[in-house]
């Protein structure tokens, strides 16, 4: 691939997986910069609709980070969260956006260093299977 | 070929708040892109929310076009966010006018409710400029309390003046309040303008129009002498998107303004 | 009159296709048309799902573009679109259906969108020697199976042979180089065209029997489910909504198709809804189809296509309303 | 109970006034259809010419919630009594999932039951009829459960025009009923479910770039007219956050938190995400009626759509939609232990 850079767009939770980033940050561990963040307060908010606008929208991954479970500050919110992304995972696996740009990931306010590596995990993913905008420009 | 779709950019010169609250009303005054008739109206763009049409309140020969905005929707609450200097898109005029000319001579009765005010604003302005070719001038106007009256300040000094009667009312009393208390349709029984050589126009909410006109009626007055302006939902505003028609005649092109006459004509959609 | 071996007609359509022509063709299980060359042409089908008014007036358009600057918005007209087109095999109710758009965007003030793309599209029109649909009804509305409302050339089906005839002065030119029809050629297309004519069964539509608060709009509208395919699909319904997509720095204002059937269609700001139920906006599609474009342009703005009838899913037919109608009134 | 008793059993609660109207089935001037009809006591002699055949093809629940939609003039009182509807097997599905969503109460519905082995597709019985393209007049066409007869002579047997759901259905017999037209059939049998989801695990098998260009042909065909939304009885929100094709009377405030995520325009991106929405929408809620595909007036083959998550809810939660009235719809709840499991999707 020339210079293209894949794009990600991660909802991140406001009281697991946002603080997991800032630690990550605070604590200088280095994670592709192609991530931009969303702060939501519970994975449970990510709306379908947010995440099929952001691959329309021309965003080559999305990303969801939630609490653990059993952790959520609302109790329950990543637990609804986990069965609807499911099925939109594999929807959207269904008419084609790949499963691997959708990613739900569990980090915990300290677990910086696992923040970083999804972050990882996600861009090499996604770089391998190209930008979105071919996709829908073919 | 002239594309009637594409607004003129204009930039907010004044805006005044005419009634506070959950039903604010604001007043906006741009420089005038286009002459008009008093009764046309002007499809007003917010960019970002959407377009909708309102009614042109201020006499043509002033230098600046002023409308009334009720706020009640998603467009009209962005309009009540911008301030002087905010840009806004406007086009037109769209609709046919008060017949002016027609009414040289005549009395006229003027009875708005609530934003009603804001298309007999723009006529009776033209008539005040005016004021030598017009017989008597009776103005009723009512809202819900004495805050949602709008345009207060211009009205009480019109009061001042002895060439024109206001009659203001509120729907429940308040203190400080020594108008008349009740609704606009009863006030006007209560003043009871003379039919001859007189032209009644009316505005506002669709009940009140309903029970003014039977009142007005009752006091002898012939449809061909009442007039109102009609309230449909408008996008286009130049008689293509085909959505404000009452019968076979679209409210955008062949109105706003109808006499009693010809609604009577046109299928009763309420 | 000229007359086309169907063996020839490729080349035709092959000269033709030099601006963008459209021809019928077979995608999936319906007919639309599609770009020459694009897909599978189909010459014996019966009428296209959606009508041709979409190559001219489409789903959405844009219609211009703004963008906030420093110094303030500056609008941008949505370019016009001048490409020449060629509609080769579009059926006479749908031509038609083109006629009556035309007298509305065309009505002061003029549709500069509509008009590029309609003055640079030339529409040769192919006649029905059967009626297509058992729904179909354009004998009713003043029309035929080989009317030429709207066209600029009328090609019918002999067999081997097309008989064309150049009807607008646009159909002359592209009719240009043609060998003469031969009489019995002229003859033969004439008595196909009657014999169309007597296939289809014509019932008699009396819009004064029409009464606005009789029963029969609440009682036929109970069933209607409000989905609008009777609008969308229908050859000579124009009516459209504009929308304001984007954020206050940047966005476009786009035409979206839009029907009369939706609530959203007539609410007000307020609340109050003019059409509240499903009774009124059915009512309103009858009145505006068959009373209110009679009493302004002498014409049903109705074309007969027999789509409306076809394809609702609760089959609100508007013949039998029609005639039913005519009963009640007499 | 035969038919006759139960024109007449119904002829009876219309006029005791038990039940407001009810929506039935006649035939009409479509010959490929039999369409729905009210029945109230101004038109009881109609209750004679109700239908009850393969041709009744429409689901009929949706006008429980037209009926609960409608905006009555000032001063009307709204009229509680219990309607009364004909249910095949998947409509009554429907039911339960209302009932699941506290959208109806039991008591406000009265169901005949329709125990169904098929309808006919009005889209397919029109094409064999155009195949043959000759001038009939549809008095003498005859279609049965044997198939479509012209004049006694047989030009279709019956799957050449059923309906794709109806072949693949798991619930011929009505789940929820007050009276069944005629005794229940037999259910079909167990490997029916697989049978149901070959078609999808056909496509699911495909690469990103075949399942995007299949998808891409498909929606790019589509006019959004929302006959998929207007004739889906569970898609009852009085305001569509997909389709702004109905809107509701709220506060400024409210009406400008309206955010809009699905655009308006008729292109390939907005209808892919307008169709992916109402999939989601009826995630777990679907019961497969396929009203929908029939009147997509451009063939898009929406149940694929719906029953990819319906398979998908069913191997991960076996869980079906609209069989057990009291159960907590799926996407509302979640199992006891999924607190401990630590995966990242189920």
């Amino acid at each position: 691939m020339s210079e293209w850079e894949p794009k990600i767009l991660a909802f991140l939770c406001n009281w697991c997986s946002y603080a997991g980033a800032d630690l990550a940050g605070v604590s200088r561990i280095q994670y592709p910069s192609n991530i931009r963040i969303i702060r939501v307060m519970c994975s449970g908010r990510v709306n379908p609709s947010f995440v099929i606008r952001a691959f329309q929208e021309g965003a080559d991954g999305v990303l969801v980070g939630g609490c653990h479970p059993g952790d959520c500050h609302y109790v329950e919110g990543n637990l609804y969260a986990r069965r609807r992304l499911s099925m939109l995972r594999q929807l959207l696996d269904f008419v084609g956006i790949e499963k691997e740009r959708f990613l739900v990931r569990w980090v915990s306010a300290s677990e910086g260093g696992k923040f970083a590596d999804v972050v990882k995990e996600i861009t090499e993913q996604v770089r391998k299977l190209g930008p979105i905008k071919e996709k829908w420009e073919a | 070929m002239k594309n009637p779709y594409l607004p003129n950019v204009v930039r907010l010169e004044e805006v005044t708040e005419e009634v506070s609250g959950p039903r604010a009303i604001k007043n906006f005054k741009v420089k005038k892109t286009f002459d008009f008739k008093p009764g046309q109206c002007t499809m007003i763009a917010v960019f970002g929310y959407g377009e909708g049409m309102f009614a042109i309140s201020s006499s043509p020969l002033k230098e600046l076009m002023e409308f009334g905005v009720l706020k009640m929707g998603v467009l009209t609450e962005a309009l009540h966010k911008l301030s002087v200097g905010d840009q806004i898109g406007i086009r037109g005029p769209y609709g046919n006018n008060f017949p002016v000319d027609e009414w040289k001579g005549k009395n006229m009765v003027f009875v708005g409710g609530g934003i009603g005010i804001t298309p007999l604003r723009a006529c009776y302005s033209y008539i005040l400029d005016h004021r030598g070719e017009y017989g008597g001038i009776d103005l009723i106007y009512g809202a819900r309390s004495s805050n949602d009256l709008a345009y207060k300040k211009e009205l009480f000094d019109i009061e001042k003046r002895d060439d024109v009667n206001i009659h203001l009312s509120i729907d429940r009393p308040e203190e400080g309040w020594e108008g008349f208390v009740g609704f606009v349709p009863d006030n006007l029984t209560r003043i009871a303008p003379k039919p001859d050589n007189a032209i009644a126009l009316t505005c506002g909410p669709p009940i009140m129009i309903k029970f003014v006109v039977q009142n007005l009626e009752k006091l002898g007055f012939k449809p061909e002498q009442i007039y109102t302006t009609m309230e449909r939902r408008m996008k286009c505003g130049i008689g293509k998107c085909g959505r404000c028609n009452i019968g076979d005649v679209y409210v955008c092109k062949d109105g706003p303004v109808f006499s009693l006459a010809q609604l009577q004509e046109l299928p009763n959609e309420e | 009159m000229f007359s086309v071996d169907k063996k020839k007609l490729d080349d035709l359509l092959r000269a033709w296709a030099k601006d963008e022509l459209y021809v019928p063709c077979k995608v999936g299980d319906i007919t639309s048309f599609e770009v020459y060359g694009t897909h599978e042409i189909d010459l014996d089908f019966k009428n296209s799902r959606v009508p041709i008014k979409r190559i001219m007036f489409p789903e959405s358009e844009t219609l211009y573009r703004y963008e906030s600057f420093p110094e303030g918005y500056k609008i941008e007209p949505e370019e016009l679109d001048n490409q020449k087109r060629i509609i080769f095999g579009a059926r006479p109710c749908d031509c038609a259906g083109i006629e009556r758009i035309d007298k509305k965007f065309y009505q002061d003030p003029a549709d500069p969108y509509y008009d590029a793309r309609r003055k640079n599209t030339i529409i040769v029109g192919l006649a029905c020697n059967k009626p297509p649909f058992f729904s179909c009804f354009c004998t009713s509305v003043g029309l035929s199976p080989h009317s030429t409302v709207g066209m600029d050339a009328l090609f019918t089906d002999l067999g081997d042979k097309y008989l064309a005839e150049s009807i607008t002065d646009k159909g002359k030119e592209i009719l240009k180089g043609l060998d003469e029809a031969p009489e019995d050629e002229i003859r033969k297309a004439k008595e196909l065209h009657e014999k169309a004519d007597r296939l289809l069964e014509r019932f008699e539509i009396d819009n004064s029997a029409m009464d606005f608060d009789a029963r029969i709009w609440e009682k036929e509208a109970q069933r209607c489910i409000g989905c609008g395919i009777c609008t969308f699909l229908c050859p000579s319904c124009s009516c459209f909504t504009i929308e304001n997509i984007g954020s206050t720095r940047k966005g476009k204002m786009v035409r979206i198709w839009e029907t009369c059937q939706f609530p959203a269609y007539s609410i007000e700001a307020s609340g109050h809804n003019p059409r509240p139920n499903r009774k009124e906006r059915v009512r309103q599609r009858f009145f505006d189809k068959y009373r209110y474009s009679f009493d302004k342009f002498g014409e049903f703005d109705c074309v007969g296509c027999g789509r409306c009838v076809d394809l609702c899913p609760v089959n609100i037919d508007v013949r039998e309303i029609m005639v039913s109608v005519k009963e009640a009134g007499r | 109970m035969s038919e006759e008793e139960m024109k007449t059993k119904i002829r009876d609660l219309l006029v005791e006034g038990k039940i407001k109207f009810f929506v039935g089935y006649e035939k009409g001037t479509n010959p490929f259809l039999a369409r729905p009809v009210m029945i109230s006591d101004e038109n009881l002699e109609k209750v004679d010419d109700l239908e009850f055949s393969v041709l009744c093809s429409n689901n009929l629940t949706l006008y429980i919630i037209e009926d609960r939609k409608k905006i009555l003039p000032r001063g009307v009182e709204r009229d509680e009594r219990p309607i009364g509807l004909v249910v095949k097997g998947c409509d009554s599905r429907a039911i339960n999932v209302l009932l699941q969503e506290n959208m109806i109460k039991r008591e406000d519905v009265f169901l005949v039951g329709l125990p169904c082995e098929g309808v006919v597709d009005p889209n397919k019985a029109r094409d064999v009829w155009y195949k043959r393209s000759d001038r009939l007049n549809p008095e003498d066409l005859e279609i049965n459960e044997k198939g479509m007869f012209v004049n006694g002579e047989k030009i279709a047997d019956f799957d050449e025009i059923e309906a794709d759901r109806c072949r693949v259905c798991l619930h011929r017999n009505p789940v929820a009923h007050d009276e069944l037209v005629w005794d229940e059939v037999e259910e079909p049998k167990l490997e029916t479910r697989e049978k149901r989801y070959e078609k999808i695990r056909e496509y699911e098998s495909l690469s990103p770039e075949k399942k995007w260009d299949f998808w891409k042909k498909e929606l790019s065909k589509c006019i959004r007219c929302y006959s998929c939304k207007n004739i889906c009885p569970l898609c009852y929100c009085e305001e569509c956050s997909l389709a702004k094709d109905q809107l509701q009377a709220v506060s400024p405030e409210e009406k400008s938190r309206r955010v809009l995520w699905v655009g308006r325009e008729v292109d390939l991106l907005d209808n892919l995400s307008y169709h992916l929405n109402r999939a989601m929408h009826l995630a777990g809620r679907c019961i497969d009626c396929g009203e929908c595909e029939r009147s997509c007036p451009v063939n898009i083959p929406l149940r694929l759509l719906y029953n990819e998550v319906e398979k998908n809810i069913y191997e991960t939660f076996q869980y079906e939609a609209g069989i057990n009235p009291d159960e907590e719809p799926v996407l509302t709840t979640f199992g006891s232990e999924e607190a401990r499991n630590e995966e990242c999707f189920l």
